[in-house]
């Protein structure tokens, strides 16, 4: 079988071709970032929209009060988890090959979760008093609602979020060092120096390096499921029809893999081809991934049928009725497309052929999360336009161009960051890199020895 | 109720807009502001003046003619809400939407503010005595014969002063004109029962049965009835009044029926005089008359069963006193008066008469007694303009430019006479069509009296008094404009009054004695009164006895199939906008129809069956054609009607009349024809025979009602039991 | 490359587990070690000025939070900050004396401020009490302030002002405009039950009035100002009625404290946020 | 806040629930709605119009579902599918049911709604952020959201019209939740006044404006725990109690001739206001 | 007697390991091996922990102190601040409802764990720091650094142990 990597790269070079993808950006990078630049552009114009009118605009009403908004929210927030699902379990796991591919990922974690933040404050009426429900010590004497699952959001997401800019950041120093180290005198040399805290790569330093970063890891896994338990909670705390499931949680975190894997395939074969990390990005690593995400998928579908099951077993009619709505009524196309693109498509996935043949994977990769963003649409917006209460049912109130602007805006937000990364910070990890192509040519000295033995 | 000597006149002048300072900040403001806001501040007010807390008066709402007393909250100088007075025998404490909408006419944006002349389309302000001077000049040498004087229905001193001065010219030409009135009900009683408006005690009555009567949604004093329905509902000795309501269209009253019959439209005498036959227990004359109307024919005619015929008859039978009652949609025919009469007659079958339809008093000051608007007025002010007799017309408290059905072309005829004066609150059309336009001031800020064609339970006049200071200074109260016109004609008569109020005083404390008063001193009896917001009185008893025969009766059988305009158009009159003098009221406008729960527009209300034929859905956008014209608006499937026919609410469509009435709904006066009752002469409005079709445009209606319909779902929301199931004697 | 055999990879795995380090999985060396505390030499090697400007970098972060918070109340709780620390002054239509009529004249607030004791607002005297009293006093009839008082009343010479206008005074004490306070009562509450002088309970909220000529305003009116005494136990007493139904739900949720010495009941001011806010 | 009762006994508070140990005394606000005696004429909704100062929104947002209406009448036809509906239709007054254990409350995240010791929901309009959150857990939709500014939208509070709006109301600005509030101003003013003259407040005192407007007296409002109070006496014979999310009538075997039930009851929000089933003659 | 560095390079772990070995072996007067020796590596490497003898870790006990710190804080802040002066009721929950405060203790311990152990890192690898006197880009490529200090004495001895496992190249402190 194919190697994930050449044992016999020379360190030199990883470090010489890793560099290299910080300077001079090809005129691909540059218009990527314009067309990204321009997308935020858009969602922040319709915010100032929506922020000087009131967020009718958004052509919410009662009972549709939160829309796309917070939809794309857990999309985001669902992105997020691939990274932390590389580096920290498949870390735990001692499965080397994601050394190439975990730094972007966990790049990846971070903005998306810089995105969903966004959100947040987007789908607020007040943004002005948003300072309300921070817990500070304030004049007036009053906390906010900690019962809130909304509270318990904010919490998890400043943790995720902050762990992981630590995470990544940490597992940067040694890179950082080999930055600081090869770049000519300039505002990068001087970026360097400052993070990379002064790393020498002495013994003492990498023995608490890697204990820490273990230790870290060990949280981070935790933290990940709990974000997504708890954002599923805004909705299965809830007393709403259709939300109050007791399998959110799991399905939440299935779906946040699921997105978030699907999305670091898309950008493993943007990056390999725009920065040229052939040699690093290599095709088996990508087959691994494109099973994993197969196996995820697969998961996924699986508690997906759980949860109609349980709808559609259960006694509660009202549940029921926004099940159907959600297959047969006005949303009926949001909800097929949600299962033709997260159950049939990965099918593809399972072809040998398919697994490694790039055209086919980015589509299907660009496809999986479209699936995964319409599964979040469709959990938030049938509930309210088929509620309880008759009366107020409301089938056809569709969002308006401010809120399709905004979820626009949030790609372009995020494209921007991570481009933004890619060019500052080296992508792939070259110290990581190092140690596998270090390991497996050790593997392979001991290989040969034991067939020799064999051979005796 | 405050009681003190003081001049309430007074009271509202010291009252200074200092304090009227609205923060409209919302709850964005978090900080202290200092200083910017002025303090509510008083240079002399009265001891029970107290800033932060409200001061409650008396008055009378002027929405409609059913005269509740209302009871107005004042705050700071201004007038917050409207609450009903509980002294008031006709609304006890009580309001419907219209009445709590009066705020909104009186602090109406829209609201004339000076006196405008006509300059070509423009209307050009003007003076008082300008416009004053304009009239006498108008006025002079022109006969009695030449001057007609058109308003709503009208009474109490107003009255008086509006005789006095058209008696100055010699002019008989007074039209009260009302487009929704009883008025064939009203001719329709004097014959059966010698008294036009005879008292309806729905709460004594065991059945009701009324043939199109709404008379919980807009029909003759609805607050009233209301209350006494609640009665009827909680039962005379704990058996529970029951509801049947026979009628095209369904109405607010026959939702609430316990069965509700849609028959064809015009047939209701037919079923009246079948039930008659059915309760069998008529005799002589009027067996005769009915002993042709037998459960096959009549149900053939009317579209209801034979089956339903005989449980009406034998519940009726079962229990007495019972009411039956005749409403507009009975009335809206040629034979309306023949309907009436035919139901009148069951009435008296039954034996109610004397029992649920009673003796009532009435004021016994006959020149404040009610002119009743009608619609016979119309006909003949109409036929007036159109020979062109008239030189000067005055227009106060109607709006016929709107309201007249199209077939009349009043707006052209209208042109016709010389010199035209709009007394009005707001441009409305007719105002738009005047010479001179005076503004008056609002209802809240006027004084008056009136006296309610509908009394309850004793004769009652309502005063009106001005709840707070004038909102636009250039703005005067009808009475205080009559006065001054008075004063050029018969200056010595009148000069001794300063203003309106000054005669109204006078005028009351002259019949002191009459008025119960007695035993105090003017000024006690005058505040007394004012507190009260309504004068009590012992009035000459009409009493009432069935005389008409029965053989008179001429009732056509049911109108045959009309191939051109094969559809009846019913007016559908709704409990907020009535005839559409209130449509620039927003409240109104966003409340929801009860039925149909559509918000500011009009719309095609047509039975799923029909609509089904005619491949027609919810927001197609239909074409109404009639002999006289047609109009367009969004089809609602609305199963409470008859297939046969179709129906458009009135009130709304105005082309005038501000920002919140202007350009909602269309207005189908426009497309009715001219068809009177042979009796009385009234309007037939139920007459207008249309036809549809779809223009191909479709809107989605703007309604409260959700995407289900108007069902729900199996959940358990709102829950009906059957009488044999609970048990009402026990509740408490 | 050759697959290697089974037990080859097996013995590559052993080998391969490069993260085991012997004292990593040894507890109780390690738990020693810490007890004993031997780590700081460890621990310090290498520049303990680093270890230091570390230090400081975490006690700022920590700190932070409660400075931040503990600022934003004390900022808002201190007296207003002008140049007399008698809080913001108000443009007035003309300089009222508070304090000759309150301290020289010795005139109770409720004289003048009537409304107070029956109603939520308590109210500007109205220009009536004014020249009730002014009418007579003829010593001052000439000085400008009352000169001014009297054209509100008969109107100004030339014609500004007509007679009898309410004097257009400014609020001083304005609240935002979704609090409801109601003077009627704080005053039963302080004045008429607890029977303390009138200028000491006005002066709870209004400041010392009596040493003003025109009021200001030298206390927050802020929510964590107000709650600063709502939370505190005050004695409720029956007479002036007041302890109806049960007083611990009356007020907050807290249960009144019965004080052991003469069992007067005492309880906090309302917590409901209904009370203040509507 | 002081750092002081930061740590300040919160033991006691553990274990405290509205529908133990009676927390309601001296007064619990609730209601009942008689379905047989309304009849559905919308007195009462504009008369919420003209207290709590609604804003009417116009045509177009009405159209998108933003209409402010506190207190909405629904028309419910039967489902038996006849061609006319000859028992008429059924009208429903539908408001703000004031939850004893309301869903909306505890999602709050800034705590703007709360639980008053008289047992009303509260909202705090100046605490509330726009999360709606509260709005999407309300089984009953009676929750609406300043869609706009409407303080600062055109016609919406014109010229003159500024002056009807109620002081003792707060007008509300753009992004807050709004919703019944049992006309709390009347409330806390008799309140007031009650206690003033050191009683509770009686029956009668207080009146909602919808219950005042009302023609046909449907609508009772009043003290839960008052003997006197008719709703008392109303939610006793129909045996219907606050805590319970079922009451004697539904256990009754075949139908009982109790008509009172709360809506949702099976949720357990305990709402505070009872409805009385609307009766139609079966002899017709 | 003054103290001078010295920094060698090699280009694999076993010459660098056996020159550690040789140096802890040859007991070289004014060379204390335990304190005087630094490996400097490319990548993470335990063997070279192993032959450079014990120095255990402690950033574990950060993480645990971390975590626990942060659990408490977040419970007690949030308990506390559900119960004071404002307390107020909500959905008929309890006013100190344990299981939504035991969520977001969670959350806390994790984020005080995660902080305090970076912390801890920090500290114990004593981070940052200054650049130690001599330094070679090539350690973060591909080569193993050992950087050694000793009096003036020992320096000869100990290049020559330097250069005896062919070390690609040694660095001395300029001056002195």
């Amino acid at each position: 079988m194919e190697k994930d990597i050449r044992e016999d790269i020379a360190w030199a070079k990883i470090n010489g071709d890793v560099l290299k993808s910080l300077e001079n950006p090809r005129r691909l990078y540059w218009v990527i970032v314009f067309v990204a630049l321009a997308a935020f552009g858009v969602g922040v114009g319709c915010e100032i929209y929506q922020y000087n009118v009131g967020m009718g605009v958004a052509n919410l009403n009662n009972p549709q009060v939160w829309g796309l908004y917070i939809a794309t929210f857990i999309f985001w927030i669902g992105m997020s988890h691939s990274g932390t699902l590389l580096s920290a379990i498949l870390h735990l796991m001692h499965a080397d090959w994601r050394k190439p591919i975990y730094r972007f990922a966990e790049a990846m974690t971070t903005f998306s979760l810089m995105t969903a933040g966004l959100f947040v404050m987007v789908h607020i009426g007040r943004l002005w008093q948003v300072y309300y429900s921070l817990p500070y010590p304030n004049e007036r004497g009053i906390w906010p609602n900690f019962q809130s699952p909304l509270l318990w959001d904010a919490m998890a997401i400043f943790t995720y979020l902050s762990s992981s800019i630590i995470f990544l950041y940490v597992g940067m120093i040694p890179d950082l060092a080999i930055c600081r180290d090869n770049m000519h005198e300039g505002w990068r040399k001087k970026l360097y120096t400052l993070l990379s805290l002064g790393w020498e790569g002495t013994d003492r330093q990498w023995r608490n390096f890697r204990v820490t970063y273990l230790t870290v890891a060990c949280f981070l896994i935790p933290l990940a499921v709990s974000v997504h338990s708890i954002v599923a909670s805004d909705f299965a705390m809830s007393q709403q029809p259709g939300w109050h499931v007791t399998s959110f949680p799991p399905y939440f975190v299935a779906g946040a893999l699921y997105s978030g894997c699907a999305a670091i395939i898309t950008l493993f074969i943007i990056l390999r081809y725009v920065f040229k990390f052939e040699e690093y990005m290599t095709l088996p690593i990508l087959k691994k991934t494109v099973r994993l995400t197969f196996a995820i998928a697969m998961v996924w579908t699986y508690l997906n049928a759980v949860e109609f099951a349980s709808v559609w077993y259960s006694h509660d009619s009202a549940s029921k009725d926004v099940l159907i709505q959600k297959m047969t009524g006005a949303y009926a196309f949001a909800w097929w497309g949600m299962i033709f693109c997260g159950s049939i498509v990965p099918l593809v996935l399972a072809f040998k052929r398919f697994q490694t043949n790039i055209p086919v994977l980015l589509v299907v990769s660009l496809l999986l999360n479209l699936g995964m963003w319409l599964e979040r649409w469709m959990i938030v917006s049938p509930t309210f336009s088929h509620g309880y209460y008759p009366w107020t049912w409301d089938h056809d109130q569709w969002p308006s161009l401010v809120q399709w602007g905004m979820v626009f805006g949030s790609f372009g937000w995020f494209t921007l960051l991570f481009m933004v990364f890619c060019k500052v910070f080296p992508s792939v990890s070259m110290y990581e890199v190092k140690e596998m192509v270090y390991h497996r040519s050790l593997h392979l000295k001991k290989g040969h020895k034991t067939a020799e033995q064999g051979a005796h | 109720m405050i009681d003190s000597s003081f001049d309430r006149r007074d009271f509202l002048k010291v009252l200074g807009w200092s304090g009227a300072a609205v923060a409209l900040g919302g709850c964005g403001n978090t900080s202290i502001e200092d200083g910017r806001e002025t303090v509510v501040s008083y240079s002399e007010p009265a001891d029970y003046v107290i800033p932060g807390i409200g001061v409650y008066y008396n008055s009378t709402c002027a929405q409609c003619d059913a005269g509740c007393s209302i009871n107005g909250r004042v705050r700071e100088g201004r007038v917050l809400k409207l609450e009903g007075n509980p002294d008031s025998t006709i609304n006890r404490g009580k309001m419907c939407g219209l009445g709590q909408a009066g705020v909104q006419h009186h602090y109406n944006p829209d609201r004339l503010r000076e006196p405008l002349l006509r300059k070509g389309d423009q209307g050009e302000p003007i003076t008082w005595d300008k416009a004053y001077a304009l009239i006498a000049e108008k006025m002079k040498g022109v006969s009695g014969e030449e001057i007609a004087f058109l308003s709503g229905g009208i009474s109490g001193h107003l009255k008086a002063l509006m005789g006095n001065y058209l008696d100055s010219f010699g002019c008989k030409n007074h039209f009260a004109y009302e487009a929704v009135a009883p008025g064939v009900m009203r001719a329709a009683n004097k014959k059966s029962y010698g008294v036009a408006m005879p008292r309806f005690s729905i709460n004594k009555a065991k059945v009701v049965l009324s043939f199109g009567a709404d008379f919980l949604g807009s029909w003759v004093s609805p607050v009233h009835f209301s209350q006494q329905y609640a009665q009827f509902r909680k039962g005379v000795d704990g058996q529970r009044g029951v509801l049947i309501q026979v009628e095209s269209k369904m109405t607010l009253t026959g939702a609430n029926a316990d069965r509700w019959l849609a028959i064809r439209p015009g047939t209701e005498g037919i079923l009246a005089l079948g039930i008659i036959n059915a309760l069998g227990t008529a005799t002589g004359e009027i067996a005769a008359v009915v002993k042709d109307y037998d459960r096959a024919r009549v149900s053939r005619e009317t579209g209801i069963t034979p089956g339903q015929i005989d449980k009406i008859a034998a519940l009726l039978k079962l229990r007495s006193p019972s009411l039956v009652l005749a409403g507009s949609a009975a009335e809206g025919y040629a034979h309306g008066s023949q309907n009436a009469a035919a139901i009148n007659l069951l009435n008296h079958v039954l034996g109610n008469i004397g029992k649920t339809v009673e003796a009532c008093e009435a004021v016994p000051f006959p020149q404040m007694i009610p002119t009743t608007g009608n619609t016979a007025a119309l006909k003949s002010l109409n036929d007036g303009l159109v020979a062109g007799k008239y030189k000067v017309l005055f227009c106060y408290g109607a709006n016929p430019v709107f309201t007249a059905p199209g077939a009349l072309k009043f707006k052209e005829n209208m042109a016709k006479a010389g010199f035209k004066v709009a007394f009005a609150h707001y441009l409305d059309e007719t105002a738009l069509q005047a010479d001179l336009v005076l503004p008056l001031d609002s209802a809240l800020e006027d004084w008056g009296t009136q006296v309610p064609e509908y009394l309850a339970t004793c004769a009652q006049i309502n005063v009106q008094q001005p709840l707070m200071e004038k909102l636009h200074a250039n703005t005067r109260g009808m009475g205080d404009i009559l006065l001054d016109l008075l004063k050029q004609r018969r200056a010595d008569e009148y000069k001794g009054y300063e203003d309106y109020y000054a005669y109204l005083r006078t005028a009351l404390l002259n019949n002191k004695n009459a008025l119960g008063g007695g035993k105090f001193d003017d000024d006690t009896f005058w505040n007394e009164t004012l507190t009260q917001g309504l004068i009590k009185l012992e009035g000459p008893v009409s009493a009432v006895s069935f005389r008409a025969n029965a053989v008179g009766l001429k009732l056509p059988a049911p109108a045959e199939e009309n191939a051109q305009y094969p559809l009846h158009l019913i007016p559908g009159v709704t409990a907020s906008l009535r005839d559409g003098r209130h449509a620039n009221q927003p409240w109104l406008q966003e409340s929801p129809d009860p039925l149909t729960t559509i918000v500011w527009d009009s719309w095609v209300e047509i039975h799923p069956k029909k609509a089904a034929e005619l491949h027609i859905a919810e927001g197609d956008i239909i074409e109404i054609t009639s002999k006289t014209g047609s109009i367009r608006a969004q089809a609602y499937l609305f199963p409470g009607i008859h297939p046969d026919a179709i129906s458009v609410p009135l009130g709304r469509g105005h082309e005038a009349m501000g920002r919140y009435a202007k350009g909602y709904g269309v207005n189908p006066f426009q497309i009715m024809d001219a068809v009177y009752d042979r009796d009385s002469g009234e309007l037939a409005m139920h007459e207008t025979r249309v036809r549809i079709s779809k223009t191909g445009q479709r809107v989605i209606v703007v309604k409260d009602e959700g995407a289900a319909g108007g069902l729900q779902m199996g959940r358990k929301i709102a829950v009906r039991v059957s009488t044999d199931e609970v048990d009402l004697s026990e509740e408490a | 490359m050759g697959v290697p055999s089974l037990n080859g990879r097996k013995k590559i795995e052993a080998e391969n587990n490069y993260h085991d380090s012997p004292h990593k999985n040894n507890p109780i060396y390690l738990f020693g070690q810490a007890a004993l505390g031997v780590a700081c030499d460890h621990l310090f090697a290498g520049g303990v000025h680093t270890m230091h400007r570390s230090l400081r970098f975490f006690v700022l972060l920590v700190g932070l939070f409660w400075i931040v918070g503990s600022y934003a109340t004390d900022a808002s709780q201190a007296v207003l900050t002008t140049e007399d620390s008698l809080g913001p002054l108000v443009e007035q239509p003309f300089e009222f004396p508070h304090n000759r009529h309150a301290n020289d004249m010795q005139i109770d607030c409720m004289y003048c401020h009537t409304y107070a004791r029956r109603s939520a607002v308590a109210g500007i005297p109205p220009l009536q009490k004014c020249i009730g009293c002014h009418q007579s006093i003829d010593s001052v009839r000439e000085t400008p302030r009352i000169k001014k008082l009297f054209e509100y009343w008969e109107g100004s010479e030339d014609g500004r002002i007509a007679a009898r206008t309410p004097i257009p005074w400014k609020k001083v004490h304005d609240l935002p405009d979704f609090v409801r306070f109601n003077h009627e009562r704080h005053i039963k509450r302080f004045i008429e039950q607890q029977n303390r002088p009138t200028q000491e309970a006005c002066g709870y909220c209004h400041g010392d009035v009596k040493e003003m000529t025109v009021a200001r305003r030298n206390k927050p009116l802020s929510m964590g100002w107000c709650a600063s005494c709502h939370e505190k136990d005050h004695p409720v007493s029956g007479e002036g009625g007041v302890a109806v139904g049960n007083q611990a739900y009356w007020y907050s949720f807290q249960k009144p404290v019965v004080e052991a010495a003469d069992g007067a009941v005492k309880a906090k001011g309302p917590n409901d946020c209904w009370q203040c806010h509507k | 806040m002081s750092v002081t009762n930061l740590l300040e006994n919160w033991a006691q508070f553990r274990h405290f629930h509205p529908v133990e140990d009676n927390p309601h005394d001296p007064y619990k606000w609730a209601m009942s709605i008689d379905l047989d005696a309304c009849t559905g004429c919308n007195a009462c909704s504009v008369a919420c119009y003209a207290e709590n100062n609604l804003p009417v929104v116009g045509k177009e947002k009405f159209a998108h579902g933003q209409v402010m209406h506190w207190m909405r009448i629904e028309r419910y036809w039967d489902e038996d599918g006849r061609e006319f509906p000859d028992q008429g239709a059924q009208f429903l007054p539908m408001m703000c049911q004031q939850c004893e254990a309301a869903p909306c409350e505890t999602v709050c995240p800034v705590a703007a709604t709360n639980h008053t010791p008289d047992g009303l929901n509260s909202q705090i309009y100046n605490r509330c952020i726009g999360s709606r959150y509260c709005s999407a857990n309300c089984p009953f939709k009676v929750r609406y959201f300043n869609w706009y500014d409407y303080p600062t939208t055109d016609n919406v509070w014109p010229a003159e019209m500024t002056q009807q709006l109620n002081p003792d109301v707060t007008v509300r600005g753009k992004g807050v939740m709004e919703k019944c509030t049992f006309c709390v101003q009347r409330i806390s003013a008799a309140k007031v006044t009650a206690k003033g003259e050191g009683r509770t407040v009686r029956e009668g005192e207080v009146q909602t404006a919808c219950q005042q407007a009302c023609p046909t007296n449907a609508i009772s409002f009043g003290n839960l725990i008052d003997p006197e109070a008719k709703v008392h006496k109303q939610w006793k014979a129909q045996q219907v109690e606050l805590d319970k999310e079922e009451q004697a009538k539904d256990k009754e075997e075949g139908g009982s001739d109790l008509r009172g039930y709360r809506i949702f009851e099976e949720l357990r929000p305990y709402p505070s206001v009872m409805y009385l089933e609307r009766v139609r003659e079966s002899a017709i | 007697m003054s103290q001078r560095h010295l920094l060698a390079l090699f280009s694999n772990f076993d010459e660098a390991e056996a020159v550690v070995r040789e140096l802890r072996s040859a007991s070289i007067k004014g060379f204390n091996v335990n304190d005087d020796l630094t490996v400097k590596s490319p990548i993470e490497h335990p063997e070279v922990e192993e032959f450079l003898g014990n120095k255990p870790v402690y950033v574990q006990w950060f993480t645990l102190g971390g975590a626990l710190m942060g659990g408490l804080l977040g419970f007690f802040l949030i308990s506390g601040a559900q119960a004071n002066f404002y307390a107020q009721l909500k959905g008929g929950k309890p006013i100190v409802p344990f299981p939504p405060n035991f969520v977001l203790t969670y959350e806390m311990f994790i984020l005080g764990g995660v902080f305090i152990s970076i912390l801890g890192f920090l500290i114990c690898a004593g981070l940052p720091a200054r650049r130690s006197p001599l330094y070679s880009a090539k350690v973060s490529e591909d080569q193993i650094g050992i950087l050694v200090k000793s009096d003036e004495g020992a320096a000869g001895t100990l290049k020559a142990i330097f250069s005896k496992h062919n070390a690609l190249e040694i660095q001395e402190e300029a001056g002195k």
